[in-house]
């Protein structure tokens, strides 16, 4: 008779064979609205899914900060889609909260930003629930714009908004943001080069780079 | 989300002169002889964390349970205690890997708060028995015997049946009431959040025992 | 014609048989020989001009054979089946027994279809009088229409006659063509039915949990998927039984309501106990059967 | 003693060639196998592996055939001294089923040293064409086509610099803005926290310490 092994048991020898996901390679960069058409016709040629419609997306996302308590805190990104698809109820879209670890650049020879990244899938009410727990909202933004796939990659190109009252949303500067992400288990440094390899493809277009945060 | 029937929980105390693994067998031999069979195993786990000290205003302090059911194989359920509220997330398995990460703002210690319920689940028609040895850092607790009907989701409408059910291989020791949690919602639709809050009530209940067996 | 055929046939027949006699006497006559002794003349010539006789007849006999095979008419070709003939000419061995499988069952059901015709005129003679027969014939012309309703008509009926059970919930959709109604029934938070119309008629029920869902993935009413429950597919079993019961093409809108009423006594299906056994779980099963008179809940086996 | 060195000498030599050999036509082999069984899922780069590692191949085929040290095989009479039409199980074998006997009909082909009489008799109407021509006559039709080939070149360059002069001037155009990138990725927040990162045994000793409501 086989003991029925509980899952938490499950993910932590998943985690110990590094088969989960949660590594991040990132480049990022932006592209001014002017030539933000050319660089979605340049995707589309590029991607995977040429044939399909482009798949859009709008998020609204909030920052919330747990801590200080000696000196550390944790910072989760809760997003909510917006974009309600047919056939679906808003309370059917689903929420999920991200965390996001200390990016590591890493030296030239290293092709992208590596962070650690956590996507948990939640029931609508994780926000009164963290803020039970303790957790402050920082602040929020919306993202909306498009995404494409090539391979194991995410190309999101997007329209930051910030808003000063409750629902009165204002674009943040002329650009898009432009990101080039692919999740994978921890050591699976390839795919690194693929990133970078199609971040070339995208010059002089964007400038797809390492983002260095302290300089910010 | 998915709707699974309508769930009660109970303790069953140990029979007098027996161990906790006799009790069970001798209520594994009434089950089956009533026609029910095995139809494998199951875990209900909770581990606990503690807010720091610091963390909220007022000193006050947030109990975090996160408890784990093999029936809601892909979600993960964490219940908040100690405030005005008492909020329940249903997370996919993911939120195990992001616990750590606060490790130093919710704060367990793993050996001594984990509990479990683990044992034999069992099927008869639409019913669905478990009984299940607890234990508290590796040592028994007690028997938590849950019954689920899966055909009905109001409580209310088929409390008497199951009672009757239950009455036949757990005798007197059921009581004639709905459990406590139950009552008040009897008439709304049962959820698995609605079994795993009743699994943490019980849990909690054998916490504080101080006479451990 | 025919008759003439075998009349003739007969009349053939019968020659050939008096051809046969006859000439069995000449030889029985024969063998006898001239059983007199002595070798008187007059004695032999007697037995030659008795043979000579019996010898006449048999020719005589014989012309009659002939004149009556004369008589018939030549039949028309080879038996057979128009252009299926070509069968038989079919090279390939295993073709060739089909024709005369084709030539069996045609023989078949000419026989079938001359039997039937001989037995319809007996039957009309002493027809079984089946008790509603004569009664009937003029009500059953005014109800073949039942089957088939304007969808408005069957809309206004099914939403008065539903507007009577408090708790239940029926919606109409349909999704195959103007005349099929399928309408959803929620019974509170029991069971769910789905119930198919043709017209006024119901064609098929399928009853389901309150958590199971009644579309298909491409969002269809799903009318045959059966339910995971035990409990369930038991009242769909017994509600489908109770379809027929309540099945009457003449007073459409009475069996209709009857029914839905008859459905609608499972509302407690889950708290009501058995009237015979007075438990509410045999078999782990609550009681899944309601009289169709009483309404009144029994065990599947306690209801007999 | 010289004699038995060059026998050696030829010995490595044949060695090193069929070996080569062997390669050349194991990767010919797979091509094929892959133009044949892949074409639909081939992609040109892979195509053009297959051709590159033929190449190289090749070249070092060649590259031991002009070594210094490989006896000069010109020198050399291959001979046939046994023919028979009968099928020769280890030959077959050897050849990998392609040649069944060392017969009459197979073996002219197989150890032919001169080209086929055909291409022979084009050859020799090309060489013949050529030396009809006078030394002065095809002395200037070299210039003439120097002269053609490097205004190609020339015009060729021209416009490769108006062109790269001109995307220069595309690049110009901003398509991007280093600033917003900066402005975009503070706003979307992936700035780190301020971790002065306490060390972890000071936490879980905070943690024992710490009142247990359950204990």
């Amino acid at each position: 008779m086989c003991a029925a092994i509980s899952a938490q048991e499950k993910l932590q020898a998943a985690m110990q064979h590094k088969i989960v996901p949660n590594q991040e390679y990132l480049l990022q960069g932006s592209v001014l609205d002017s030539s933000k058409d050319v660089l979605i016709h340049r995707l589309r040629g590029l991607a995977d899914n040429v044939d399909e419609q482009v798949e859009t997306f709008q998020d609204r996302e909030r920052v919330l900060t747990l801590g200080p308590v000696s000196g550390q805190t944790l910072t989760l990104y809760v997003r909510q889609a917006m974009d309600v698809r047919p056939g679906m109820d808003q309370s059917d879209t689903p929420w999920t909260m991200r965390y996001i670890g200390q990016p590591e650049l890493g030296d030239k020879s290293r092709p992208t930003v590596l962070r650690n990244s956590i996507d948990v899938g939640c029931t609508p009410n994780v926000l009164e629930f963290l803020s039970e727990m303790g957790f402050k909202q920082d602040y929020e933004f919306m993202c909306k714009g498009l995404m494409f796939r090539k391979g194991r990659m995410k190309i999101l190109v997007y329209k930051v908004y910030k808003n000063k009252t409750a629902d009165n949303w204002e674009p943040l500067s002329m650009s898009h943001v432009v990101e080039l992400s692919v999740l994978a288990p921890q050591g699976h440094d390839a795919v690194a080069e693929d990133v970078r390899n199609f971040a070339e493809q995208l010059k002089p277009l964007v400038q797809l780079e390492k983002t260095d945060y302290r300089r910010l | 989300m998915i709707i699974m029937g309508f769930s009660t929980l109970q303790t069953f105390p140990l029979i007098e002169g027996l161990t906790g693994p006799q009790t069970l067998d001798v209520l594994h031999k009434r089950i089956t002889a009533l026609g029910a069979r095995v139809s494998g195993q199951f875990v209900v786990d909770c581990e606990t964390y503690f807010s720091a000290p610091s963390l909220l205003p007022g000193n006050s302090q947030r109990v975090l349970n996160v408890l784990h059911n093999t029936e809601e194989p892909a979600s993960v359920f964490a219940i908040l205690e100690g405030g005005a509220k008492q909020p329940v997330l249903v997370a996919d398995t993911l939120l195990d890997a992001l616990l750590p990460k606060m490790a130093v703002l919710y704060t367990s210690n793993k050996k001594q708060t984990r509990i479990e319920s683990k044992g034999n689940r069992y099927e008869m028609g639409d019913f669905v028995v478990k009984l299940g040895s607890v234990t508290m850092s590796g040592s028994f607790k007690g028997i938590l015997v849950e019954v689920c009907y899966l055909a009905c989701v109001v409580p209310a409408l088929c409390w008497e049946m199951v009672w009757e059910f239950m009455q036949s291989f757990l005798g007197s020791t059921v009581p004639s009431t709905l459990p406590p949690y139950i009552q008040s919602r009897q008439n709304a639709t049962f959820s698995p959040t609605d079994t795993i809050q009743m699994y943490l009530e019980k849990f909690n209940e054998f916490r504080k025992q101080t006479v451990a067996r | 014609m025919a008759e003439k055929t075998v009349e003739s046939l007969s009349k053939a027949l019968d020659c050939v048989q008096q051809l046969r006699t006859s000439v069995c006497d000449v030889f029985r006559y024969m063998t006898e020989g001239n059983s007199e002794s002595g070798d008187d003349d007059t004695q032999r010539k007697q037995y030659v001009i008795n043979l000579k006789e019996t010898l006449n007849t048999v020719t005589r006999r014989l012309h009659d054979v002939e004149e009556s095979v004369n008589k018939l008419s030549v039949p028309s070709g080879a038996f057979q089946l128009g252009n299926t003939g070509f069968l038989s000419l079919d090279p390939t061995l295993d073709m060739q027994v089909l024709y005369g499988r084709l030539l069996d069952s045609y023989k078949w059901t000419e026989k079938v279809r001359d039997y039937s015709a001989f037995a319809v005129p007996i039957w009309a003679q002493n027809g079984v009088k089946r008790s509603q027969q004569t009664a009937l014939v003029r009500k059953r012309r005014m109800a073949q229409t039942s089957h088939c309703q304007p969808p408005q008509h069957v809309d206004a009926i099914l939403k008065t006659i539903g507007g009577t059970f408090n708790g239940m919930q029926l919606s109409i959709s349909r999704p195959y063509g103007t005349n099929s109604a399928v309408v959803q029934v929620d019974l509170d938070h029991v069971l769910k039915a789905v119930i198919t119309f043709k017209g006024l008629l119901i064609e098929w029920v399928l009853i389901r949990g309150y958590d199971e869902p009644m579309l298909t993935e491409d969002g269809r009413v799903d009318l045959w998927t059966p339910s995971d429950y035990h409990v369930f597919r038991k009242v769909s079993e017994n509600a489908q039984a109770a379809m027929v019961h309540y099945y009457g093409p003449l007073y459409p809108e009475f069996s209709l309501r009857s029914y839905l009423t008859w459905i609608y006594s499972y509302m407690k299906l889950f708290s009501e106990p058995c009237v015979k056994c007075g438990s509410r779980l045999l078999n782990a099963m609550p009681p899944t059967w309601r009289d169709l008179k009483t309404l009144q809940p029994y065990h599947e086996d306690c209801k007999s | 003693m010289s004699m038995q060195r060059e026998e050696k000498a030829l010995d490595a030599a044949l060695d090193a060639f069929s070996q080569r050999l062997n390669d050349l036509k194991q990767s010919i082999g797979q091509t094929l196998q892959k133009l044949e069984a892949g074409h639909e899922h081939m992609s040109w780069p892979s195509l053009l592996d297959s051709f590159a590692l033929l190449s190289g191949q090749l070249n070092n085929l060649l590259r031991v055939l002009k070594n210094e040290k490989t006896p000069l095989l010109r020198n050399r009479v291959t001979l046939p001294l046994l023919l028979s039409p009968e099928r020769d199980e280890q030959l077959v074998r050897l050849t990998e089923g392609r040649v069944p006997a060392f017969a009459h009909d197979l073996v002219p082909h197989y150890l032919r040293t001169k080209h086929d009489p055909m291409v022979e008799e084009r050859l020799q109407m090309v060489e013949s064409k050529a030396a009809s021509i006078s030394a002065d006559a095809a002395q200037k039709q070299v210039t003439a086509m120097n002269k053609v080939v490097n205004n190609l070149l020339d015009t060729i360059q021209q416009s490769r610099e108006d062109w790269e002069s001109e995307s220069a001037r595309a690049q110009l155009s901003q398509t991007s803005s280093v600033a917003d990138t900066q402005q975009l990725i503070a706003a979307i927040g992936t700035v780190p926290q301020v971790n002065k990162a306490p060390s972890s045994i000071k936490t879980n000793i905070k943690a024992n310490i710490q009142t247990h409501p359950y204990k």
